[in-house]
């Protein structure tokens, strides 16, 4: 049985329709990629499959259960969490107490979500930055802290969108590796990113949206060979190349 | 890479050394001024005095109240006199219709203000900031205005308390110090409930919440939830001083016990002394009530409203050079040491 | 030499970010700042702009000391900075967005011709030009940002990290954008992650290691020395 | 109960409303800028008044003195955002209500200590008497403060939306420093959003004052529903602001009249409540 | 002074005991008192400020009458300077400001008591705080005279230390009735419809449940009945629902604010009755008439109090005057009754002997003071045993001609005749 189902999702915005009966779904343990233009409706699906917006269509299923319409936090406690394309932290609370924030949904014991929350801390390698107010970080540490608190609710499924913008190239290698330890630990991944430096190598699978209609699915080589694809998309692929 | 991280553990370790011992200095000067404010009524005879002591703790219990849900979770209320209302009338009404100590009508005044809270909580927790704040006050009004018109509570011409017996049953005393003991140590809970959430998950969620409530949702915080558990809380301690309100003046009606000034007062001994701090309402009380009791004082008896001129002034002061809170001038290290 | 900067110091709450950093941008260049997540790139642009206020060092700007200006006398000077994290005016229109961004061009002339131009380099602008500027997608918002900082006709133009968020395909059409704004006169100090694109499109580049300058050179120069592919190219 | 009884109720609380709307479009726009509810705006109106009645007292025109109180207000608003405003802007939002409710009890018990408590009127209105339409009275000040309260609605609104200083004043509202990135002096543009909410306050008193009572704690009563107005308006929408008025007004009216006096107010609170929980943002509210 | 410091350990019978003790060894040394501290607390700040101002103005003239020699003055302790039983003691005022705040009200008691250690008070205008500031009093055993609170309850709380000089809203609404009988008798009126209007505080619903009470005694049919929230903006739609109801009398009772607001809407959408009763108040406040003008003209009020009493009783237009040339304004009926209270209680702590409670108290109990020596229309000052309410007070009926307030009833009082109906708005 597939982890996530989504069936003929459906969003407007007054005229505009953000996403167009897109159905897809992930399994267990997988990590697809969603590509796809700059407006082409990616982080209006997350938001859905999140339950921050409520669809106009369509079904989701997670692990079975029909969580169409669900609040977030319903969603989350079942085990979806998602990260912020526009990044959120909780400005005047430290990295630590940002994270701890994220375990306490699992427990309700302090020591043990402070526990949890440098172990996760230390695995992204936030750790240094422990007592840091979290409005001090740069941008690419508040996305890291994005996805450290997501990961500290001990998700089944990580929706992660855009957290690995606006790295050096070293550094999106690290990131790419931090990416596949947290699927060795059996988490399922969901990714929004336009650095195809990340997605190709990560991606299991990869699912393109162009104009809030689904263009393509398939593997990352299949996708990247998509004539489609590469019109809208990807351009000509030489920088692609030279990473 | 290695390097840094070791590095950065031996600061940390440091900082938890310096830490506690701050702590213990801070646990040393704590248990002195908790002995002395339990020894002071035998030393400090001027009632007047002990008046002022009085009310410092109890409004220091209300901005405490108010703390837990405006500094805390963030949800600025100005309608918290219902609370204090409800607990005001709730206790008065027992005693008189059926004569309920007002010890116990204490504790159901408590558990109405809480009911109240959540019935007022759930429609309204859906607003944010400003629009939340003048609804509170709009909610805290219809109360007021419904209280003044409502015969059986006596409607706008008020509550004589009975005079009864000073024991401790009756909540009422002749003398000054039982009442200094009792708000003293409604202060004292009103700091130990406040240090429990703060230490525990509800005191993360609700600073979580205060921060960011998309965020927190999509951690599995259920916002409403928690925002109505700070506002619970927050309603009954309020109850709380209502009740002590009633018991020490014995003479309450909708004008003194539901109007907006209780609500603004609560509101702004929280955030003159530091909001979402233990200690901020604490001190936020223990300046502002002394300033406006010796101004009123010293400079009231003239009629020309110089004593108000000069409190304005003062608060904007106040606001102006510690716009964190006078707890800022206490906290400032800690702050630092977390932003650098 | 159209910018320079002298043993600048900078830093938030009296915690510095960037310390004695030197460079200079000739008229016409395309400088670029490369260095890692939290170096003090941004540092950097933000005080030359205004927005923070230096602790030491000097910054000249065409011939003139602008390091004690206010952000808004900087622009007038000749500056646009288009930030990290976009600061678009989400309530108002795509067509407000820009127009306030020619605020100290006072000709209405000069301003329309700008707008044209811009509608010209950006049809997906022109396309949505009455939306309301929060409404778009993340890379929509970014063209806006670029667009708005040309709009006041700056002598140089500061981006910081302008391909962040940005479909591949856009990634290279504004990084191609950047050369043609360069090549119509506008000199450009980039900030800039993706750094091989950076490095190849600069005359010359910065490499920043925690607030300070640890190397400079030509970009192709910089591209094929060891030190620095391994430190920001993953090679 | 008469049919007329119920349309000259109507056309009264339609009159107050406009009135209530004149008196919320300055607490509205400051709110807009810089995301501040000033506490202190009922004082602002009761110093508008007191300088309208201090100059009738030399024998000016309550006509001449409206100018001179609107720029009077003016400086007003600018003073209290240089000397008090700006040195809480970065300030929690908490801080900055009380900066201005500080400034509201100063200025209330200021007007005291000069004014006295005492009551007291404008004694040469030029605005006097009523109008009688179809058997409906009008009273001519009330009229003129409402028409004015439209002709600047319209005004304020045009000023926000179509003019560069408006865009600008707008783009300051939403990011400081994103518009001085643009070459926007904020600094100015916070201090003119003061300075132009307080001078609409003080042209809504120096109407006022024609035709009720000045006190120090006037004030007082207008404040509160200036902020409900603006709330239910939706904070920052200067429509909104001028909507919300008349409703709030004909509800007063239509709800003491029909249904108690003294539970008018529970209605009118009441309206603002069901409104927000409908329409979180207010009526038109954007922010 | 006197000493009232109470040991907080001490039981409360112990502590009446102590009292008792104290107040004697300060009894011993009341010879050698030379100055009697009383406490003052009225609104000097907040929205009755101004009313707050003129008590304070009617309390500070009797002290200065009290302190002073004034032989022409048929006062009790006019004629000698000081109180000449203890030995020419002067008086010492201390005014308080409770902000209309019962809160403030007790607090400022507390004060005064302990720390100013005053021997009596007087105060507070509102019943509200009028209740919480007798009530600290009363823990204290220190006698408490009020002259200017009407809520007919604070007289009936059973307290030992609380005296009441002026008559309550009871009497005073009674009073209408009496004088709308007398109206019938002389023809002016037959079945008059009756409405009221008052304002939802605690005076004012007092008034209105008493009202309808005796309306109900005396027969008179009441066709509408608002309360109304005071400190609104607007009274449209009450005078929309008075209009509606069409009464030929409308009795009124509302502080100064609405007074004034309501007079101009009455004129604005042209309600017309034949008379308007008011509950002072608002409608006696001296910002009454500077604000309305003619406009005021032709109100009826219950007063306690006229500037044209001293057509029978000469004194009234000497102390208005000693007022005037220091205030600036005439007394009113709120200034005189200030004024009236504080001699009163001066008058005991003389007859006392001493400043010790229970003595002042004793003495208090034993006030009998005849109507010449009285600013007031009334027949003495002398309190009933149980309640502490002076039995002899009575109140007036006012009218505005002219711009002057002038006695209309009860008959034998009255310096010119009634105005009945009033004009309507358009004929004047
Ligand atoms: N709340 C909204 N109201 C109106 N339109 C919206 C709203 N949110 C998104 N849109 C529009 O819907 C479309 C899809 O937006 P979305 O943010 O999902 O794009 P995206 O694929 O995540 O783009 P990007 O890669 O740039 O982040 C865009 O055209 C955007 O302008
Ligand atoms: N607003 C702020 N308050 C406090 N410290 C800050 C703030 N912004 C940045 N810093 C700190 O200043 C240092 C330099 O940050 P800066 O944003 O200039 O880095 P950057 O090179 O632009 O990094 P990135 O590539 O992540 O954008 C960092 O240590 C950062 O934590
Ligand atoms: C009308 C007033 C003399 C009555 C007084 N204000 C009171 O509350 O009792
Ligand atoms: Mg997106
Ligand atoms: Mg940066």
């Amino acid at each position: 049985m597939a982890l996530l189902e989504i069936q003929k999702l459906t969003k407007r915005f007054g005229g505009l329709v953000a996403n167009r009966e897109i159905s897809m779904q992930i399994d267990e343990g997988e990590i697809v990629g969603l590509i796809g233009p700059n407006g082409a409706g990616k982080s209006t699906f997350f938001a859905m499959v999140a339950g921050f917006y409520q669809p106009d269509g369509g079904r989701i299923f997670f692990n079975g259960e029909d969580i169409t319409g669900r609040s977030p936090e319903y969603i989350c406690r079942k085990g979806i969490t998602r990260t912020f394309q526009i990044v959120k932290p909780f400005e005047d609370m430290t990295v630590l107490e940002n994270v701890m924030v994220g375990a306490f949904l699992r427990t309700a014991s302090p020591t043990r979500a402070r526990k949890e929350a440098e172990e996760v801390l230390e695995f992204t390698g936030l750790a240094n930055k422990l007592d840091w107010e979290a409005k001090g970080l740069t941008i690419a540490d508040k996305k890291r802290l994005e996805l450290a608190r997501a990961l500290a609710t001990k998700p089944k499924l990580l929706l992660l969108d855009e957290v690995m913008a606006g790295l050096t190239p070293t550094e999106t290698l690290e990131a790419v590796e931090l990416i596949r330890q947290i699927h060795k630990r059996g988490i399922a991944l969901f990714i929004v990113e336009h650095v195809m430096e990340v997605v190709m190598p990560i991606s299991h699978r990869v699912v393109v949206l162009d104009g809030g209609e689904k263009i393509a699915e398939g593997t990352p080589e299949e996708v990247a060979k998509d004539p489609r694809v590469i019109k809208s998309y990807l351009g000509e692929m030489d920088h692609v190349a030279s990473g | 890479m290695k390097e840094s991280k070791i590095l950065s553990q031996e600061n940390a370790s440091l900082q938890t050394k310096i830490v506690s011992k701050g702590k213990t200095v801070q646990g040393v000067l704590l248990f002195f001024a908790s002995l002395a404010l339990v020894i002071l009524p035998y030393v400090v005879q001027q009632p007047f005095y002990l008046h002022v002591f009085i009310l410092i703790f109890l409004y220091a219990v209300m901005g405490g109240a108010w703390n837990i849900l405006g500094g805390y979770t963030g949800q600025v209320s100005l309608g918290h006199a219902v609370y204090f209302g409800i607990g005001a009338y709730a206790s008065t009404m027992l005693m008189m219709e059926w004569q309920i100590s007002p010890w116990l009508g204490m504790l159901i005044g408590m558990i109405l203000a809480v009911l109240v809270s959540l019935a007022i909580g759930y429609p309204t927790f859906r607003l944010k900031g400003h629009y939340f704040a003048i609804a509170t006050l709009a909610l805290g009004e219809i109360f007021m205005i419904i209280f003044s018109n409502w015969e059986w509570v006596g409607a706008a011409v008020g509550l004589y308390l009975p005079i009864l017996p000073s024991v401790w049953i009756n909540f009422q005393f002749t003398e000054k110090t039982p009442y200094y003991y009792i708000a003293l140590g409604m202060l004292g809970l009103t700091l130990l409930v406040t240090r429990l959430v703060e230490k525990s998950r509800l005191g993360y969620y609700f600073r979580a919440i205060k921060n960011d409530q998309d965020a927190a949702k999509a951690l599995g915080i259920n916002t409403t939830y928690y925002k109505m558990v700070a506002m619970a809380i927050s309603a009954a301690l309020m109850a709380m001083a209502g009740t002590f309100y009633a018991q020490y003046v014995l003479y309450i009606d909708p004008n003194s016990v539901l109007a907006m000034s209780i609500s603004i007062q609560a509101c702004l001994v929280a955030v003159m002394g530091g909001v979402g701090t233990l200690w901020g309402p604490v001190i936020g009380a223990a300046i502002l009530v002394p300033l406006s009791e010796f101004t009123r004082s010293y400079l009231g008896g003239s009629g020309s409203a110089l004593d108000l001129v000069v409190y304005g002034v003062l608060i904007m002061l106040i606001a102006v050079f510690q716009p964190a809170g006078l707890m800022g001038l206490f906290g400032r290290n800690q702050a630092r040491r977390k932003e650098a | 030499m159209l910018l320079q900067v002298k043993d600048l110091k900078s830093g938030y709450k009296g915690v510095p970010a960037i310390h004695d950093v030197s460079f200079e941008i000739k008229k016409g260049e395309i400088v670029v700042i490369v260095g890692g997540n939290g170096a003090g790139k941004s540092t950097i642009l933000r005080t030359i702009s205004g927005l923070i206020r230096p602790t030491g060092g000097e910054i000249v700007f065409d011939g003139r000391r602008i390091d004690q200006l206010p952000a808004h006398e900087v622009v007038a000077a000749g500056i646009a900075h288009v930030p990290e994290g976009r600061w678009i005016f989400g309530r108002m229109t795509v067509q407000q967005n820009l127009i306030l961004g020619a605020y100290t061009q006072k000709s209405e002339e000069e301003r329309l011709k700008t707008l044209e131009m811009i509608y010209r380099i950006f049809p997906r602008l022109k396309e949505r030009r009455e939306q309301v500027a929060g409404t778009m997608s993340g890379g929509e918002q970014q063209m806006l940002a670029i667009a708005r900082g040309l709009m006041s006709r700056p002598k140089l133009l500061m981006l910081d990290e302008p391909s962040l968020g940005i479909m591949p395909k856009l990634v290279m059409e504004i990084l191609e954008m950047i050369r043609e704004i360069n090549q119509r006169g506008t000199t450009i100090l980039l900030v800039e992650q993706n750094v091989h694109a950076a490095l190849k499109l600069a005359d010359r580049a910065y490499v920043l290691q925690t607030g300070r300058i640890v190397a400079e050179g030509a970009g192709r120069e910089l591209m094929e020395d060891e030190r620095i592919r391994k430190a920001y190219l993953g090679m | 109960m008469t049919t007329e009884i119920v349309i000259q109720t109507l056309v009264s609380g339609l009159l107050w409303g406009c009135i209530y709307a004149l008196i919320a479009i300055g607490l509205t726009i400051i709110f807009g800028v810089m995301d501040i509810v000033n506490f202190a705006h009922g004082e602002f109106l009761m110093v508008s008044m007191f300088i309208v009645y201090s100059l009738s007292l030399l024998g000016i025109n309550p006509l001449i003195s409206l100018p001179v109180a609107a720029i009077a207000l003016f400086a007003l608003g600018i003073l209290s955002y240089k000397t008090l405003i700006r040195r809480v802007l970065d300030a929690p939002m908490l801080a900055q209500i009380f900066v201005t409710f500080g400034l509201m009890i100063f200025l209330r018990n200021l007007a005291h200590l000069i004014y006295s408590a005492d009551y007291r009127s404008v004694a040469v209105s030029v605005f006097q008497g009523r109008v009688e339409v179809l058997g409906i009275y009008l009273s001519t000040p009330q009229v003129i403060a409402a028409l004015v309260a439209a002709v600047m609605t319209a005004a304020v609104y045009w000023f926000i939306t179509k003019t560069e200083m408006g865009w600008a004043l707008m783009a300051v509202a939403e990011n400081k420093n994103a518009a001085s990135l643009m070459g926007i002096n904020s600094e100015r543009m916070y201090a003119l959003a003061w300075g132009i909410g307080a001078a609409c306050v003080g042209v809504a008193g120096a109407l006022l004052a024609n035709f009720y009572y000045i006190f120090p704690e006037v004030g007082a009563l207008f404040g509160l529903l200036a902020y409900v107005v603006v709330a239910l308006g939706g904070f920052g929408s200067i429509q909104g602001a001028f909507v919300a008025g008349i409703i709030i007004g004909v509800t007063e009216a239509l709800a003491g009249l029909l249904i108690d006096p003294s539970v008018k107010y529970v209605i009118v609170f009441s309206v603002y409540v069901v409104v927000v929980v409908l329409r979180p943002k207010g009526l038109m509210g954007n922010v | 002074g006197c000493t009232t410091t109470t040991q907080p350990k001490e039981t409360s019978e112990k502590q009446t005991e102590q009292g008792t003790t104290e107040t004697q060894k300060s009894g011993e040394a009341a010879e050698q008192v030379s100055e009697i501290k009383i406490g003052a607390i009225y609104p000097l700040s907040g929205s009755a400020a101004a009313t707050g101002e003129d008590l304070a103005n009617g309390v500070k003239l009797a002290v200065e009458i009290i302190n002073g020699s004034y032989p022409d003055l048929n006062l009790p302790l006019a004629k000698d300077a000081g109180l000449p039983n203890l030995g020419g003691a002067k008086i010492k005022l201390i005014l308080a400001d409770h902000q209309a705040s019962p809160e403030k009200g007790a607090s400022e008691a507390e004060r005064l008591i302990t720390q100013e250690k005053v021997v009596a008070l007087v105060g507070s205008y509102h019943s509200s705080v009028t209740a919480t500031a007798s009530q600290t009093a009363e823990r204290y055993g220190i006698p408490f005279v009020n002259g200017e609170s009407t809520s007919p309850t604070l007289t009936k709380r059973g307290f030992k230390w609380f005296f009441r000089t002026t008559p309550d809203d009871q009497i005073f609404s009674e009073n209408f009735f009496q004088f709308l009988d007398d109206l019938k008798e002389k023809g002016l009126i037959s079945d008059p419809k009756l409405a009221l209007l008052y304002e939802n505080t605690l005076w004012g619903s007092e008034v209105g449940k008493f009202e309808k009470q005796f309306a109900a005694e005396y027969g008179y049919n009441v066709v509408e009945d608002i309360n109304y929230p005071a400190k609104s903006t607007n009274l449209n739609s009450e005078v929309q629902k008075l209009k509606a109801a069409k009464p030929d009398i409308l009795l009124q009772a509302s502080y100064v604010s609405d007074a004034i607001l309501s007079m101009k809407t009455y004129k604005e959408l042209d309600f017309n009755v034949d008379a308007i009763l008011a509950m002072d108040a608002g409608f006696i406040a001296p910002e009454f008439l500077k604000v309305l003008n003619e406009d005021g003209e032709y109100i009826l009020s219950r007063e306690v109090w006229a500037l044209d009493l001293a057509k029978n009783k000469p004194m009234i237009k000497l102390v208005n005057d000693m007022f005037k040339e220091r205030f600036g304004t005439n007394m009113d009926g709120n200034s005189a009754r200030a004024f009236t209270a504080m001699l009163v209680l001066a008058d005991a702590i003389n007859r006392a002997g001493s400043v010790e409670p229970e003595a002042i108290q004793q003495a208090l109990l034993e006030t009998n003071i005849p109507a010449e020596q009285l600013i007031m229309p009334w027949k003495g000052i002398k309190f009933d045993p149980e309640t502490h309410q002076n039995v002899l007070g009575s109140g007036i009926i006012v009218q505005i001609q002219n711009g002057e307030y002038v006695t209309v009833w009860p008959w034998n009082l009255a310096s010119k005749d009634l105005i009945w109906p009033m004009p309507k708005w358009s004929d004047r």
